[in-house]
């Protein structure tokens, strides 16, 4: 069978939809098989990931229908990138969730369907060509992304579910709007195409539709002021599940936004947008997070923020700051991730999940806290962690853009991400030790996927090269947008296509 | 004075008096009241006298050693800055095993007086704080203000007197004698001797 | 080692023999006025050379410990060394006393002169006598006290003449034909305030207080111990004159001028003690950190705008 | 050992002179004899002419002046206070009391004769000695110590068994340590 | 192999050695970390040369790391001290929990600093300026007093600081397209004025926080208090000298391109500053009673000494700052050593309490004296020659005022330095040390060769300044002449420190002669419960220590400069923060009907205001 891009979206799909019947054969397969998958990905992506390297964008057309008519799918060194970093995160999560809800297969069948769909929506989001596709993406992503949020079926799980839907009805029916009408202009649903006519739309009817474009996908990248659901979604969850926002279902929100802002449209102001309202998420979240009493609603603002940082570097738009955008996302995929599966073992017993109980818990679960502190190290950019790395380019590429304002206001929300991210540290290690809580052993497959998250965490730290070449190509195919319009349609008209950056 | 002026004093007598029963009262003279209680009464006097009438000022505390008669006499001496009247309450205590309720609780400074008594006497005051030894230091013998501690004894025993005394001839006289002056008059007068 | 070699150890010795005769010599001469103005007769004035010579002969039984025996060791030291350091006399051409002189500067010098005092302090500490301490922590802190107007002073000379040396301060006047007191006066009264203080006389002698303290950082002190701390004190209060004559009245070019200037200058703190109260020590803190102070500001900007 | 002026040596007659002339005094104001040092030291009478000056502590002190009389509980401090002092070390007896007692000749608690327990170079007699007699005892002293015969402390180290026993007869709890001189 | 990267790895490979090691062995763990520490020293002193450029490319970075003349000073005090201090570790941790932690830490401590000294441009220097960070805060949070406070308070001073550099060098880059520390020198006079003014203002904040000036000292006292005293021995005299190091790029090499006012301004602003905190910082010191504060405290006015002279920037200032450095560095160490010998045989360093250990740890007294001589400044030992030479070019260069900050900031000193002897190894002996010792020779060996180095500085200051002419060459002041044993200052005048110490030295061995021979055999030792105490005896118990409000008076007459401290503003400022984010948190209310609300609004606002945001 030849490898391509439409695994991503096949296979886990219909791996979702055998496993009830699988389970039916054993009980374990339904633990299995989303593990399987996710490592016939990881092989795809591999495969698919030298061959961009070596040859430039592939573009998958499904059913043999060419591009602008038939649906296709562009993976491109920055959609691979992303989707093959989902596809790891995805596997990490696999295994951390491996022996969730263990004693009754049920819910765990239940879970890991959905966690399937959650995977092939996402990278779904990332790799489709075709912004009706896209739209689909985002709400197998979304309906997905309730259910599991609502998983626990308690009073609280159901209302955060309940507010993200609410909100995320909003998100779908912005674009779906927003789709409708761009279609009306343009005619065509296949981003290349509606990329290269775009600037025949007149001016009015760009931003209407740019602006529902932004609102709606803002909500699913978490942009303030629409990011509302995102603390409860996250502290509600299940563990797994905070993770998944923070490692694939976020990243596809930005992605989505990027991809509109970046490609479809060519309007400059969208830049400066990007800018300010990064800045002010940022600002926002990370003065909420300080604040917080619990952990993971802590963690949710937090991650809240780094979306802000990425927005901020995206909006500078320079290659620079696009490479620190996609390295920062990557490293908060890693250490977000890190820090959701080291800080929920750490507050599963904890009433409310406060962090004031944390204290002495360095002693009592040593390996956990080691994770954890790793995560908080590197999330605020210490050296020599990952997170070190993109905060620099960012803030370099900031500099280079005469940003000295926005450099202060990074930095200055970092004190406060320090403040609040060592204040757990500290409690973990030398608070005085609580007695009578009840410590949660971490499962084996929690372990090997918290120490797999640690060690990339020091490897990128360590030595960046490991992934600077494959961000660098991804900066670089995100920013060439006739490169990408042509990759899809050898033919089209390039003339009014100008890189806006 | 005139008698009038006594009524003051009388009046309290008769109050004591007609208060406490076994008490003997007299007025000694102008502003001058004595008073003799029980042993077992001394702290409701002292607090009594102290709460209702007036007698807030504790002037002093002492203790008569009647050998004879086989009892310590302790001597309150109050006053009341008011009525400007002296009160001396007096009990008696057997010699043997003198003990009686401590009153330190009543004025504070008494603690220090009580602590002389115990020490120079040896009146034992029941629930009293403080250090035992008070002035003497490494006190081993009979409480010294005991009218039967035999002082010459003590101190021939255990100090040493100058030398030439040992004769105890005296000292006048031998001057005299050896110089040949007269002895005034005034000197043999008022001679120990 | 040759003949400049004993010349110069021969020179040394004769500046800690002339430093200690004076300074002694000194003492008892307070002692007599002191008696005068309380109407006695008073000691003779070689008095203190009975006390010193007596405490040599005494015998020390007694020690608490090695930094008892440092202690005035270091006192004695920090004195001589820093008479080495100071120009006695500045003789036409040939330097009698200069001993190291052109080794060292003021700086310098105000670092020594405070290494005897924390010697004593150490010794004293040693001893474990409460009132020790608290002379020590009296004396340190009054300290504090009287070396903002002196360095005060100091700085204004020093900006005047170009130099931290005393030498230089000393060929300066030579050159300029007039005494610093008179150049820069300001700066010679906050001095002379200041050496109220360094002296320990009344109304400063809280650290001593031989009544309530038993004399002070001194009090576990005895024979010999005692000897060297007031061998070192009398040394000290010449090294202290023999300075204040050096930078402020010229220097002296012969001993007979060097004794009448270094006695006038000493009767100031003297005189002024014997009529005074005591200060405690935060009231004398404050005294020196008030006008003394102010008027060394002064002195400096006097020199820095108006010279 | 004989102490007459003949037999010391050059060295002795020296230090003798400087330690006649500088006697540092530490008045152990026992009794009611403490009120006639400030009369002594001050200007009608001007004991420093003679070199005698107060000193606050027995280290540095050379004559211990007993001013009155001596409960046994005081005696104790005195002898702590003479034990303290540093070689050489004179002790001047003053008043009666030191000799016999004094008006405390009975009292119960009082020694009466201080030669018994620390070496008394010098007496003065007097109830109270006036300040001349207090003078005329030191410059006693200082005629003593010039022939080398105010040997007191040289005494006590001597017959130092005998002195104890004599401390020990009156104070009972003796828990000093030992000290030395 | 290339020394310079072998002396890193070995640092960090010894830091992971000695967290594996614990499981082996605690003791094993500290004595990897000190041979580690001990075998980077042996490579630096006799392998490392300036011809030796490491070169790393990461990411988009080249790393370079060389050895030059001015970084070679401060490495050789950093391997020096840490040597010590690691080898006093040894002991001094022994038993105590979370050794591979505190090792771990206390390696890559060493590590970053030496990163520091190599770095030859921004990037490696603000990486090893991080770990440098964090591997600190994880220890001064390891004895876990106060709940971490404390260490979020020096994590929060330390980011500001490192992010000022961060800021300072990504705006560095964007000017010449360069992270190279040289091309910053050579360029910076190019720079326009305000560019000038922003990068001085960042560095001096970056720097002026590890070195604790004013007003960004609050959270070192503390911090320098509660770490283990081993640590802080190197703490105290090493991290804060990355801020001095830094302060020398700057405002020697940097800042002297620039002929600017603003830069001018910069420096006497800095010189004052740092002028106060010494002031300051020791009448604090005064009145602590705990030995580790007086201590920490006492740093901190070090430091302003330091920063002082350098601030001044003269020749003389600048060498008087590196020698004060070095100084500050060792008998510093030393004192923490000291302190931490008499907290491990006591279990305390309440000044208050401890008392009379001189007869029971003689070693730890004479190195305690000896480095206490030269904080003081006094004359023999090397202390002085540093603050003589800051003196006279504070003197010369006509900072008429400063010096007497500078000399009531230093005399003031006396009285800690009294206060620190006397209240640790002098005054009564207390029945509850009757039967402490002596700490092992592990502990007193570093002291003594603390002490000891003191003394031959002090002797022979030109061995310092043979190494600080070519380093002071190095940042661009030219030739600085030196001379073995002689200080001379702008104006001619010296000071020849042999003929010193050959006249204490003599005067002090014949008194020592004269007190020995007469003494040696009736003197005898007594206990000091045998004192005047007139004539009563002081029974076992009784406690005659003066040790309580020991400068009362001092206090009382200083009183009105210590009304206030800067902590309680910043405490107050952070409340105020926390106040407003809690009232900004509200904006996230909880309710979803709120959200959606948020979502139409911003919509509509969108909408509205479309041509004001996207053309």
């Amino acid at each position: 069978m030849v490898i391509s891009p439409v695994h991503y979206i096949a296979v886990p799909l219909l791996a979702a939809f055998l496993m009830p019947l699988l389970a039916k054969i054993h009980r374990e397969l339904t633990r299995i098989v989303p593990g399987l998958v996710i490592l016939y990905l990881g092989y795809v992506s591999v495969v698919l990931m030298n061959q961009v390297m070596a040859h430039g964008t592939i573009v998958e057309v499904i059913a043999g229908w060419n591009a602008p008519w038939g649906i296709n799918l562009v993976y491109s060194p920055f959609t691979g990138f992303l989707a093959s970093m989902m596809t790891a995160m995805a596997f990490v999560i696999w295994l951390y969730s491996y022996r969730f809800k263990k004693v009754d297969s049920q819910p765990a069948l239940k879970y890991f369907i959905l966690f399937m769909m959650l995977v092939t929506g996402t990278i779904g989001i990332v790799l489709t060509g075709d912004i009706f596709n896209f739209f689909v993406f985002l709400e197998i992503t979304a309906i997905s992304s309730y259910s599991l949020t609502a998983f626990y079926r308690d009073r609280d799980g159901a209302e955060a579910a309940f507010k993200y839907l609410l909100i995320g009805s909003f998100a779908s029916a912005f674009i779906l709007i927003a789709i409708l009408l761009l279609y009306t202009q343009v005619g065509t649903l296949n981003m290349a195409q509606i990329a290269v006519r775009m600037h025949d739309v007149p001016t009015h009817m760009k931003i209407t539709i740019l602006i529902l474009f932004l609102v709606g996908l803002g909500i699913e990248a978490e942009m303030f002021p629409l990011n509302g659901w995102a603390p409860d979604a996250y502290s509600q969850a299940p563990s797994p599940v905070g993770v998944t926002f923070a490692a694939l279902v976020v990243k596809a929100g930005v992605y989505g936004l990027i991809r509109i802002i970046f490609t479809l449209f060519d309007v400059h102001g969208a830049y400066e947008y990007l800018i300010v309202m990064g800045a002010i998420t940022l600002v926002m979240a990370e003065l909420a997070a300080i604040r917080q009493k619990s952990l993971k609603r802590m963690l949710a603002y937090s991650s809240i923020g780094q979306m802000g940082v990425v927005m901020i570097a995206f909006g500078i738009g320079t290659n620079e700051a696009v490479f620190g955008a996609i390295f920062l996302m990557f490293n908060h995929a890693v250490i977000k991730g890190l820090l959701f599966m080291s800080g929920s073992y750490l507050v599963y017993n904890t009433p409310n999940k406060e962090i004031q109980y944390l204290s002495g818990y360095g002693m009592k679960m040593p390996l956990i806290s080691l994770f954890f502190s790793l995560g908080a190290l590197a999330i605020v950019g210490l050296p020599p962690f990952a997170g070190f790395w993109s905060k620099l380019y960012i803030l370099i590429a900031a500099a280079d853009n005469q940003m000295i304002g926005l450099i202060a206001l990074i930095l200055g929300v970092s004190i406060v991400e320090i403040v609040y991210y060592f204040r757990v540290v500290g409690r973990l290690y030398f608070g005085k030790p609580s007695k009578g809580s009840i410590m949660q052993k971490p499962t084996y497959g929690g372990v090997i996927a918290m120490s797999l998250l640690a060690i990339v965490i020091l490897v990128v730290g360590f030595y960046p090269d490991v992934i600077t070449p494959y961000i660098h190509n991804a900066a670089d195919a995100l920013l060439d947008k006739a490169q990408y319009i042509h990759s899809v349609l050898p033919n089209a008209d390039l003339s009014q296509i100008q890189n806006l950056k | 004075m005139t008698e009038n002026s006594l009524d003051k004093e009388q009046q309290i007598v008769n109050h004591l008096v007609g208060t406490f029963q076994n008490l003997t009262g007299k007025v000694k003279r102008n502003r001058r009241i004595e008073v003799s209680i029980e042993k077992k009464q001394i702290t409701s006097v002292l607090n009594y006298v102290k709460d209702h009438l007036g007698f807030i000022h504790f002037s002093h505390m002492s203790c008569v050693d009647w050998l004879e008669d086989g009892y310590f006499e302790l001597v309150y001496i109050l006053w009341s800055p008011e009525q400007k009247i002296q009160l001396l309450v007096k009990a008696l205590v057997d010699r043997e095993n003198a003990s009686v309720e401590n009153a330190d609780m009543i004025w504070r400074q008494l603690n220090t007086y009580q602590r002389e008594i115990r020490e120079m006497f040896g009146v034992n005051f029941i629930g009293m704080k403080g250090d035992k030894e008070f002035i003497l230091e490494d006190w081993d013998n009979m409480p010294p203000m005991r009218r039967d501690f035999n002082t010459v004894d003590y101190i021939q025993e255990v100090y040493f007197e100058r030398p030439g005394r040992e004769d105890a001839q005296n000292v006048r006289e031998t001057i005299s004698k050896r110089t040949g002056e007269e002895i005034p008059e005034v000197a043999t007068k008022y001679s120990r001797d | 080692m040759d003949t400049n070699s004993w010349i110069s150890i021969l020179g040394f010795i004769a500046t800690v023999v002339l430093a200690f005769t004076v300074g002694v010599s000194y003492g008892g001469i307070v002692r007599k006025i002191t008696a005068r103005i309380q109407n006695r007769v008073g000691p003779p004035v070689y008095q203190n050379f009975f006390d010193i010579f007596k405490l040599y002969s005494k015998s020390t039984a007694v020690n608490h410990g090695w930094m008892q025996h440092l202690g005035p060791a270091f006192a004695i030291t920090a004195s001589v060394t820093s008479l080495m350091f100071i120009p006695v006399l500045n003789g036409q051409g040939e330097f009698w006393f200069a001993n190291l002189n052109f080794k060292g500067d003021l700086i310098f010098l105000l670092y020594m002169m405070v290494f005897g005092s924390l010697g004593m302090a150490l010794g004293a500490g040693q001893t474990g006598n409460p009132n020790s301490a608290i002379g020590v922590s009296r004396g340190l802190s009054q300290m504090v006290g009287y070396e903002i107007p002196w360095v005060l002073a100091l700085v204004a000379l020093m900006l005047q003449t170009k130099s931290t040396s005393i030498t230089g301060i000393m060929d300066y006047q030579i050159a300029h034909g007039t005494w610093m007191m008179f150049e820069s006066p300001l700066a010679f009264i906050a001095a002379l305030m200041a050496m109220l203080g360094m002296f320990h006389y009344a109304p400063f002698d809280v650290t001593f207080a031989p009544a309530e303290l038993s004399s002070g950082p001194a009090s576990e002190f005895g024979g010999k111990y005692l000897a060297m701390m007031m061998t070192s004190g009398s040394i000290f209060a010449f090294v202290k004159l023999a300075l204040f004559v050096d930078i402020f009245m010229g220097g002296a070019s012969n001993l007979i001028m060097l004794v009448v200037k270094t006695f006038l200058l000493y009767m100031v703190p003297v005189l002024y003690g014997i009529v005074s109260p005591r200060y405690r020590t935060e009231q004398s803190i404050r005294y020196f950190w008030g006008w003394p102070t102010l008027i060394g500001v002064l002195g400096v900007l006097y020199v820095v705008f108006v010279r | 050992m004989p102490n007459d002026k003949n037999s010391q040596k050059i060295v002795d007659i020296i230090k003798n002179a400087a330690r006649k002339h500088s006697l540092f005094v530490l008045a152990y104001g026992t009794g009611c004899g403490a009120i006639e040092i400030p009369p002594t030291m001050t200007s009608r009478y001007d004991a420093e002419r003679f070199g005698i000056r107060g000193m606050a502590t027995p280290r540095q002190a050379d004559v211990l002046l007993v001013t009155g009389y001596l409960a046994t509980k005081t005696l104790k401090r005195v002898i702590r206070a003479y034990e303290q002092m540093q070689d050489p070390k004179y002790v001047i007896g003053f008043g009666s009391c030191t000799i016999n007692g004094g008006m405390y000749w009975d009292s119960y608690n009082t020694i009466k004769l201080l030669d018994k327990y620390i070496p008394v170079d010098v007496y003065i007699n007097g109830c109270m000695p006036r300040p001349e007699a207090v003078i005329t005892g030191f410059i006693e002293l200082q005629k003593l110590i010039a022939e080398g015969k105010a040997d007191g402390a040289t005494k006590y180290k001597e017959n130092l068994d005998w002195y104890r026993a004599n401390q020990k007869k009156v104070i009972k709890n003796w828990n000093m340590p030992d000290y030395n001189w | 192999m290339n020394s310079l990267l072998l002396i890193i790895l070995i640092l960090l490979g010894g830091a992971i050695l000695a967290y594996l090691s614990k499981r082996i062995s605690p003791m094993l763990s500290s004595i990897v970390s000190f041979l580690a520490i001990t075998s980077a020293a042996l490579v630096f002193f006799f392998l490392a040369n300036d011809q030796e450029i490491v070169k790393i490319s990461l990411g988009d970075f080249v790393l370079e790391w060389g050895l030059n003349a001015y970084s070679w000073i401060f490495g050789a005090m950093v391997m020096v001290m840490a040597t010590l201090a690691s080898l006093f570790s040894i002991f001094y941790m022994k038993g105590k929990d979370r050794l591979g932690y505190f090792n771990l830490n206390f390696d890559l401590s060493v590590m970053a600093m030496m990163g520091i000294l190599f770095s030859l441009d921004w990037v490696s220097f603000f990486i090893f300026w991080e770990i440098m960070t964090w591997s600190s805060f994880l220890i001064i949070v390891y004895n876990g007093i106060s709940e971490g406070k404390i260490g979020i308070k020096y994590m929060i001073f330390s980011a500001i600081g490192g992010y000022a550099m961060l800021l300072a060098l990504v705006v560095t880059r964007s000017q010449i397209h360069s992270f190279l520390i040289t091309d910053l020198i050579h360029s910076f006079a190019g720079f326009s004025g305000n560019m000038q003014a922003l990068l001085g203002l960042l560095f001096l904040t970056a720097f002026g926080v590890k070195s604790a000036v004013m007003p960004l000292h609050v959270w070192a006292p503390r911090a320098y208090a509660d770490s283990p005293m081993s640590y802080t021995a190197i703490f105290s005299g090493l991290l804060s000298k990355m801020g001095i190091f830094g302060f020398g790029i700057m405002l020697i090499a940097v800042f002297s391109h620039s002929v600017d006012g603003t830069i001018f301004v910069y420096r006497e602003v800095l010189a004052w500053l740092a002028a106060i905190t010494s002031v300051i910082a020791t009448f604090y010191a005064v009145i602590q009673t705990d030995a580790k504060r007086l201590l920490a405290y006492s740093s901190i006015a070090q430091l302003g000494y330091i920063v002082m002279g350098l601030a001044i920037g003269t020749k003389l200032a600048v060498m008087a700052a590196l020698f004060l450095a070095i100084m500050h560095a060792i008998y510093k160490g030393t004192l923490f050593m000291v302190v931490g010998a008499v907290e491990r045989q006591t279990g305390i360093t309440d000044m208050t309490r401890l008392g009379a250990l001189i007869r029971k740890m003689p070693w730890t007294f004479f190195a305690a004296l000896l480095s206490i001589i030269a904080l003081a400044g006094i004359p023999p030992l090397g202390g002085f020659v540093g603050k003589w030479m800051l003196y006279e070019s504070l003197i010369t260069s006509d900072h008429y005022f400063l010096i007497i900050l500078a000399f009531l900031s230093s005399t003031a000193a006396f009285l800690y330095s009294f206060r620190f002897l006397f209240g640790i190894f002098l005054g009564q002996e207390e029945k509850e040390f009757e039967n402490v010792k002596e700490v092992p020779f592990t502990m007193v060996l570093p002291m003594l060769i603390g002490s000891l180095l003191l003394v031959v500085f002090g002797t022979f200051p030109g061995l310092l300044f043979k190494p600080l002419a070519s380093a002071m060459s190095f940042l661009g002041m030219g030739d600085v002449s030196w001379n073995m044993s002689m200080l001379s200052n702008g104006w001619g005048d010296h000071v020849d420190t042999l003929d010193v110490i050959n006249s204490v030295v003599i005067i002090f061995v014949l008194v020592a002669i004269f007190l020995g021979l007469k003494n040696r055999k009736r003197t005898r030792y007594v206990s000091t419960k045998d004192i005047h105490t007139s004539g009563e005896i002081p029974t076992e118990n009784e406690n005659l220590t003066y040790a309580v409000d020991f400068y009362k008076p001092f206090e009382r007459a200083i009183a009105p400069v210590m009304k206030r401290k800067m902590d309680f503003y910043y405490n107050k400022f952070g409340e105020g923060l926390e106040t407003f984010f809690d009232f900004l948190r509200r904006v996230y209310t909880g309710n979803g009907q709120t959200y959606a609300f948020y979502v139409i609004v911003f919509l509509v606002i969108l909408i509205v205001f479309s041509q004001q945001i996207f053309f």
